[in-house]
């Protein structure tokens, strides 16, 4: 399972291989948002703590057709699947490494990309932290999701229409957390109920997750 | 015929118009579909028994 | 086709041929009682009931809105319960019903929502507001649509049910998660439930509620809707069958080629 | 330690390919698979591993102790041939994969990325994968496509020195690969077309 | 010709041939905007055209990965190469399809989700006309880049990466005019700009893009 | 008519393959090319297609009249048999499909979509494609991987034929597909190593 993880990440870090990217979509589509909003900084400053969101999410979004489709495609999976592993922990490593190469380089540099939106001072800390604890809950639905289309060719648009609708609470409640941050006000609810969130999509999912892909093995 | 409305008129109309039109094609496409599928099921069928 | 043995259990049904059957002798009458229903509650809905003192004649609205937003969410449910039956019992009628009725649920789910979107143009002022009720029908909607594309993408029809079974149970529980998120994020404008609450109250008009002129036209209308929804769901589900069992034969013949 | 199939059947995209299935693969046994393109070999090759179920029979003695070489060669393109061996040795729990690399002859590709060889020296890094899992039981399916004569004599010493330790291997291939062993004809097990009054068993 | 763009339109139209989802993720993208923002229908109506645009734009981006991947993969590119056709006319048909089965139906439900935003009436028909004017352009820019990131497995996130700055000058004339539109002041410079660049880019474009096409398929 | 090669020297990856290449492909002829895994066949074949350019030498004749079938099938999966045939056909500007699918018993699987078929049927359709090009000059880059006998029969038929027409193939394959052929062994093409001290060279 170690074996796996370090060759998923070093798969990522390799030349081509996708680190790096997801952070630079990110760093992209963050820079786009005023020329498409308009540079009144009042503005940006209010929808920053949700603009940062939606991007990492984005992010983390379009990395996700690389998480399993790839081994798919080479017959990796296959003898995977006939590997002395079982198939739940394969599929929780492959979260792991996509949080370690995606989700966690997003949480870094969101604060750098608050000062360009204009981000009030206050929101620097729950931002990252907020983003800190959503993630994870990202990579492992985007799992679920990457599960259920790994069959199909290019399943990329497909596999997000199927995970943008279960994202919705987490961005729900990750943009809470930092807007209210931003602004100050009492964020101790949005706060438990994302780490509610993020606990339980870790502890479950990856059953799902191994059941769908057993089932597209077949 | 049509009952006075007053101003929501239009508002009233096509809210009516509108669901009507899509359930009516939910309806037809759904029965459309059904025929084509029957009457392909059939000469298959009549195919099948033919050839053996 | 007629018959001859007696169904001694409800899963006889989940038998292809056994459920063509049945339907065909169901569903001229479904058919009929729905129609019945729904054009009798509409007209009377429509040209007999008075305008509302405050929305005016928009609550005539409500014969539309009332019952499709109640059968879009019932249609999901029957999907799930039809889901949870494949992956444990496997019968392949219950798939294929399951894969009928979405799309009856997102018509269902548009007919809700354009109506409440032209209602709310002059009562609130606006075609949408992002109120949590319409807020997480539009959710809905995108459940819908993943899930009708997945079964669209996958060719193999055993394993298209197995997917599109999980991810209805996983998006279940996604949906009434985001019900909370959605909630907790936005206290809106929109009406509570008070359809049963009505029922219990006889005569006393509140502005919320909705008093007993609108009652019984509103009822004859969710009962047609739920009678329509019947008779699509049976009617279509006949038609996955045959499509099924087409694929099935050609799928022979080939082999046997 | 032997592999036993029982009156198998199998399907494949809803379809019943083969069926009343016997076999047995003994240790030390090499088993050729042989049939036309189409007729299910894949299929029953995927079945026996585990990768999906069958329609009906039984396997025994299969389980955590298959090897299986699939179409395509499970090879990273960016890594190189070490580190795709490798990666395999610590996933079955293995010590060495220099044992794979010298039978194959790849210590000269060893630092070369799995992507820049050609079809053939692909083939021969996903055929010494299968050195390095220790299992018993081979399941190849088409293991010498693209390989060269040389090639496929070396093929053939890693099989006979695999059966040789009590090794097995069941082989689907449409060429002669010099191997002394039983041949396994499956023309003969293709399902044989059922009435079609039989409206249950045309949904399988 | 014909026959290669009735193939890529019938290709997009099969089962799970990603017809309809880039409309799909637009739609899911404008509707998760709220959820980060906040549900505020002042704010929203202000940066509404902007969102629209963004939206219209990512929806793009991300079926461009199909456009030539597909048929890099599985040789078909290597065929065509080698068929009686100018690779010029092969690639400029591309984005024909491209457009087709993505640009079109976007610009086609934007007024749509304009509703859901809030978008001011006196916008709706300047958000149109920027699409139909816009959305062209970048599927000759996107098909520029699929041509670059052709030969990478899953080049999708390197795509987005390389193509986003090049979507710059579009997006920014066309959210100018759409946003304009929307205050209704003065447009007719960022129209011009806007048309200028389409037509620029579809007379000049599909010759960069076969010329990279033929170095990557060596 | 005729192919003519001269003093070809080609490379793959930035990295001098072969040299001295130097035949002649005749029409009515084949030519069966020879090498061990990783010589440069599939470079070879790919260069004379134009779809590189070479390192040095001339290529004659060979402008829009070669029909190249690679590794890989160029098949669309979503797409049945006969629409994928058809739309090389309208590409190519010929006639018809049926003789392809004649040639290749396709005809029961040309209703399939081509991404269900088993490894040999989508070589058989990858192949009847050269049919359907109208092209005289074959290159054929092991075209025989995964067909069953029976299959590489109609394919050396296809071949026979289409050389009585006045066309000409030039097949790279380590197996024996019963042609009458000259062999093209390229064995002995090999790049020699360069002395270290040529510095420009090893830039190439
Ligand atoms: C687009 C948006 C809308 C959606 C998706 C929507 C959804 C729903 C749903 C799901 C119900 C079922 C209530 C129940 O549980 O019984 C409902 C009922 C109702 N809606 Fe809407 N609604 C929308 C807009 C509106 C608007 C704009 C109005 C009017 C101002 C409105 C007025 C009502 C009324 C009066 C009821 C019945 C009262 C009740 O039974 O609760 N809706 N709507
Ligand atoms: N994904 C699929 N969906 C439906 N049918 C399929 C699918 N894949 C293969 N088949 C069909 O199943 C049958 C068996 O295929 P399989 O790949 O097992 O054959 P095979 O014996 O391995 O042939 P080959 O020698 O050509 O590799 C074939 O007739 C094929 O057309
Ligand atoms: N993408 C690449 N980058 C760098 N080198 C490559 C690349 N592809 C192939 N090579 C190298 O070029 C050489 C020639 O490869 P080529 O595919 O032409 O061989 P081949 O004769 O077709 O072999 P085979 O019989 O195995 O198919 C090989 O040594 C291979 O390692
Ligand atoms: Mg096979
Ligand atoms: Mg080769």
């Amino acid at each position: 399972m170690i074996a796996l993880l370090l060759r998923d990440l070093k798969l990522a870090f390799r030349a081509g291989g996708g680190f790096g990217l997801g952070l630079a979509f990110f760093l992209i589509v963050t820079v786009l948002v005023p020329f498409s909003v308009g540079p009144q900084s009042s503005l940006l400053s209010i929808i920053a703590p949700g603009v940062l969101w939606l991007g990492a999410l984005l992010a983390c979004l379009l990395s996700l057709d690389r998480l399993l489709a790839l081994d798919w495609e080479d017959g990796s999976l296959d003898l995977l699947a006939t590997a002395p592993l079982p198939l739940e922990a394969v599929v929780a490593v492959k979260s792991l490494a996509h949080w370690l190469t995606t989700g966690l380089p997003l949480v870094l540099v969101a604060p750098l990309l608050g000062v360009m939106l204009n981000l009030p001072e206050t929101g620097f800390t729950w931002l990252v932290v907020s983003l800190l604890i959503g993630t994870p809950a990202l990579s492992v639905i985007g799992t679920f999701g990457a599960a259920i289309t790994v069959g199909l060719k290019r399943g990329g648009l497909l596999l997000s229409l199927l995970v943008l609708p279960l994202y919705v609470p987490t961005l729900i409640f990750g943009a809470e957390v930092a807007r209210r941050g931003a602004t100050g006000t009492e964020l101790e609810t949005p706060l438990l109920l994302l780490a509610g969130i993020t606990t339980a999509t870790i502890a479950l999912l990856p059953f799902a997750s191994a059941a769908v892909l057993k089932i597209n093995l077949r | 015929m049509i009952p006075d409305l007053g101003k929501y008129t239009e508002t009233v109309l096509s809210a009516y118009g509108i669901s009507i039109v899509l359930l009516v094609a939910l309806v037809v496409l759904s029965v459309m579909r059904g025929r084509r599928v029957r009457t392909e099921l059939k000469s298959v069928e009549q195919r099948m028994s033919r050839d053996g | 086709m007629t018959i001859t043995a007696k169904a001694n259990s409800l899963w006889e049904y989940a038998n292809p041929r056994k459920f063509l059957a049945t339907s065909e002798r169901l569903l001229p009458f479904f058919w009929l009682a729905s129609t019945t229903c729904l054009v009798v509650g509409l007209v009377w809905g429509f040209f007999f009931t008075p305008d509302d003192y405050k929305q005016g004649s928009t609550v005539k609205i409500i014969y539309l809105h009332v019952p499709s937003a109640l059968m879009a969410i019932n249609c999901w449910l029957m999907m799930l319960a039809a889901s949870l039956i494949w992956l444990v019992r496997r019968h392949h009628v219950s798939a294929l019903a399951a894969r009928a009725a979405a799309p009856v649920g997102i018509v269902f789910t548009l007919v809700a929502l354009v109506t409440g979107a032209i209602w709310g143009q002059p009562m609130w002022g606006s075609w949408w507001a992002w109120d949590p009720r319409l807020t997480s029908f539009l959710i809905l909607f995108l459940f819908y649509l993943g899930y009708v594309a997945l079964w669209e993408a996958i060719e193999d029809p055993d394993t298209a049910a197995d997917l599109t079974s999980v991810l209805c149970l996983v998006g279940s529980v996604f949906a009434i998660l985001s019900r909370y998120a959605v909630n907790f994020w936005n206290q809106g404008l929109h009406q509570g439930a008070s359809v049963m609450r009505v029922a219990a109250v006889t005569g006393s008009d509140t502005e919320e509620k909705v008093s007993n002129i609108y009652f019984f036209p509103l009822m004859l209308c969710i009962v047609g809707f739920v009678l329509l929804f019947i008779a699509l769901v049976l009617y279509r589900t006949c038609t996955e069958i045959r499509a099924r069992r087409i694929k099935a034969l050609l799928a022979r013949e080939r082999a046997n080629a | 330690m032997t592999l036993t199939v029982t009156d198998l059947a199998i399907a494949r995209g809803g379809l019943a390919l083969l069926e009343r299935l016997n076999f047995v693969l003994e240790p030390g046994k090499a088993l050729i698979l042989r049939g036309p393109n189409g007729i299910g070999k894949t299929t029953l090759l995927r079945t026996l591993a585990g990768l999906q179920a069958p329609l009906a029979g039984q396997i025994q003695g299969a389980e955590d102790r298959i090897a299986y070489a699939a179409h395509a060669d499970g090879l990273k393109p960016t890594l190189t041939v070490a580190e795709n061996l490798s990666f395999w040795m610590s996933v079955f729990g293995t010590h060495s994969i220099q044992p794979a690399l010298d039978r194959y002859d790849l210590n000269e590709l060893a630092d070369r990325q799995a992507g820049n060889l050609s079809a053939g020296q692909k083939r021969r890094a996903g055929l010494a994968r299968l050195l390095v899992t220790g299992r018993p039981i081979w399941m190849l399916d088409e293991p010498t496509v693209s390989l060269d004569r040389n090639a496929v004599t070396m093929f053939a010493e890693a099989v006979e020195d695999h059966l040789k330790y009590g090794g097995s291997a069941l082989i689907a291939t449409h060429i002669d690969l010099g191997l002394e062993a039983k041949v396994l004809d499956i023309s003969s097990n293709k399902v044989k077309p059922r009435p079609i009054e039989d409206f249950d068993g045309a949904f399988l």
